[in-house]
């Protein structure tokens, strides 16, 4: 009964891995398709977090020793993925990095007059 | 036959020689010493190794690689960063007394 | 040819490629960046020699203080090299 | 001229070197190394060094990692003086970097993402820098490492909240405190035993948390005196603002 257990976990394992690898081939090639640093941002954060996190969660489920550390890792990979990420952006429009001509919104143009 | 673990660390050194004789600015010259350290570094780490060993914490059994040079370079590690920054504000205070990092300027070699 | 021999060669390829951007950069916080990935992938070659210790170390410190202190250095001095 | 002339000099201590290291073996057994010569007894041992540490260190020091049990014991002077020279460092940066009227100068505030995740993740980070330090006779780290973990998690509020600012005066105490446990610690080795840094507490069992004597009592010590050293030289290279 338990192998029958372990042998569907290590099946919705892989098939958690292989979304995850999956999401990351996509945000590998947003990243080489986005037009400006702000849309490549983007691919690079949220892509990449969602991928890194189903991966960690199919090695969870295949290996049950393994759960605890990488649900771990992912919650630290979901606090520090978009910090960084925001730092980055804010930073480099602050530098003055111009945005894609078919952007629409551009919030933090008003912020920056009242600055 | 020379291994390629010491052929990198040996380049690692030599790229960080040729930054402090080429270059004049004082910030490079103290990022290439910093290279030389992590050359070093590596090195040591690299002839301390054996063949199918373990790291030497005894949890395991095992043939373990050789502690002494990791015991070594673990405090050379944390020394070297703070020597550099030692260096660094030097430069600092050199850049405030004469409002430049190249050292021919300062020292007023004419080019 | 092992995968250990394949994999080291490689890392110490880009190690030595990023040490020699670090020296041929005029713009020295790109230097400084290039430094800081030295310093990851020579704590990764660590790891690999089996140095968990000198690994930790090396990551704590190469590629978060040393490149903090030098970018400090750089923002009260100036960035080019002229 | 001058750059063709480094280039050649490079390649040439390049070419010396590599040289000198053709025979020195990489990945041998360590039963090839030279054998172990003990200067007070006179003695030449039948294993080399290493194996000597690797062989008999469990049992001298109770320690399970060998690299903290030679940092801490085997060369715990040495290390004293490592740390000393780390504190001489600290002094002069402070000293160089010593600015009498700070500019109060208008800062930009940061992202209010970076300042909420800054403030969730400080304690974490040190939580982790703490348990590297407290397990370093176990498990891979010690003082060093997480001395600079902690430093770290100093550096990401200084990124966060641009007018933060460590109290250099508590950080002294903190790091004079440290220090002065590591030399009364080895005092107190020399009162018992007759020489500096004796192992005077009971091992205990191996790979249990209170093992291994004063080894994590001076890891301790030194984490927090790296720590607290690391900051000072973080907070005083960002001290100039222009």
């Amino acid at each position: 009964m338990t192998a029958v257990v372990y042998i569907i976990l290590e099946i919705i394992g892989y098939i958690f891995i292989s979304i995850g690898t999956f999401f990351l081939l996509l945000a590998s090639i947003g990243l080489i398709r986005m037009p400006d640093v702000y849309n490549r941002m983007q691919t690079a954060t949220k892509a990449t977090t969602l991928g890194a996190l189903s991966v960690l969660v199919g090695i969870g489920l295949i290996d049950l020793w393994w759960l605890p550390k990488s649900l771990i890792l992912a919650i630290f990979i979901v606090l520090t993925a978009p910090i960084g990420a925001s730092a980055l952006a804010r930073a480099s429009y602050k530098h003055g990095v111009k945005l894609w001509k078919g952007s629409v919104v551009d919030k933090y143009k008003d912020e920056k007059e009242e600055d | 036959m020379i291994q390629y673990y010491y052929l990198g660390s040996i380049a690692l050194i030599a790229i960080g020689m040729y930054i402090v004789i080429a270059k004049r600015n004082l910030i490079k010259i103290i990022l290439g010493l910093d290279i030389m350290d992590t050359g070093v570094n590596l090195l040591f780490i690299s002839i301390g190794y054996v063949k199918n060993a373990t790291a030497p914490i005894e949890n395991v059994p095992g043939p373990y690689v050789d502690p002494i040079p990791q015991a070594l370079v673990l405090t050379a590690i944390v020394i070297g960063v703070s020597v550099m920054a030692l260096a660094l504000s030097i430069a600092i205070g050199i850049y405030k007394k004469t409002g430049t990092l190249e050292l021919d300027e300062i020292l007023g070699v004419k080019k | 040819m092992d995968l250990f021999t394949i994999v080291s060669i490689i890392l110490i390829i880009i190690t030595v490629i990023t040490a020699i951007i670090a020296a041929e950069m005029k713009d020295l916080l790109s230097a400084a960046i290039a430094l800081g990935i030295m310093s990851l992938i020579v704590s990764i070659l660590f790891y690999m020699l089996q140095a968990p210790d000198v690994a930790i170390t090396e990551a704590a410190i190469g590629a978060a203080l040393s490149m903090a202190v030098v970018i400090f250095a750089i923002r009260s001095t100036e960035r080019w090299e002229k | 001229m001058k750059k063709a002339l480094a280039i050649v000099l490079a390649i040439l201590i390049f070419i010396v070197f590599a040289l000198a290291f053709v025979k020195i073996p990489f990945g041998e057994k360590m039963s090839t190394y030279p054998h172990y010569y003990n200067p007070i007894t006179n003695q030449t041992s039948n294993m080399s060094l290493p194996q000597h540490y690797l062989t008999y260190g469990k049992n001298d020091t109770g320690a399970t990692n060998m690299v903290t049990a030679i940092v801490v014991d085997y060369r715990g002077f040495d290390t004293l003086g490592e740390v000393t020279v780390l504190f001489l460092a600290s002094t002069g940066v402070g000293s160089l970097m010593y600015v009498e009227n700070k500019v109060k100068k208008k800062v930009r505030r940061s992202n209010a993402v970076v300042e909420t995740g800054s403030k969730l993740l400080f304690g974490f980070i040190i939580l982790f820098g703490a348990y590297i330090f407290i397990h370093g006779h176990l498990t891979p780290g010690g003082g060093f490492p997480g001395g600079a973990v902690i430093a770290s998690a100093f550096l990401l509020l200084y990124l966060a909240y641009p007018k933060f600012h460590a109290k250099h005066e508590k950080l002294s105490v903190s790091e004079s405190i440290a220090g002065l446990t590591f030399v009364i610690v080895g005092l107190i080795g020399l009162i018992i035993a007759g020489y500096f840094l004796y192992n005077f507490l009971p091992f205990g069992l191996p790979t249990y948390l209170f093992s291994a004597g004063v080894i994590p009592l001076i890891y301790v010590a030194i984490g927090v005196k790296v720590g607290s050293e690391l900051t000072a030289i973080v907070d005083s290279m960002m001290g100039v603002r222009e």
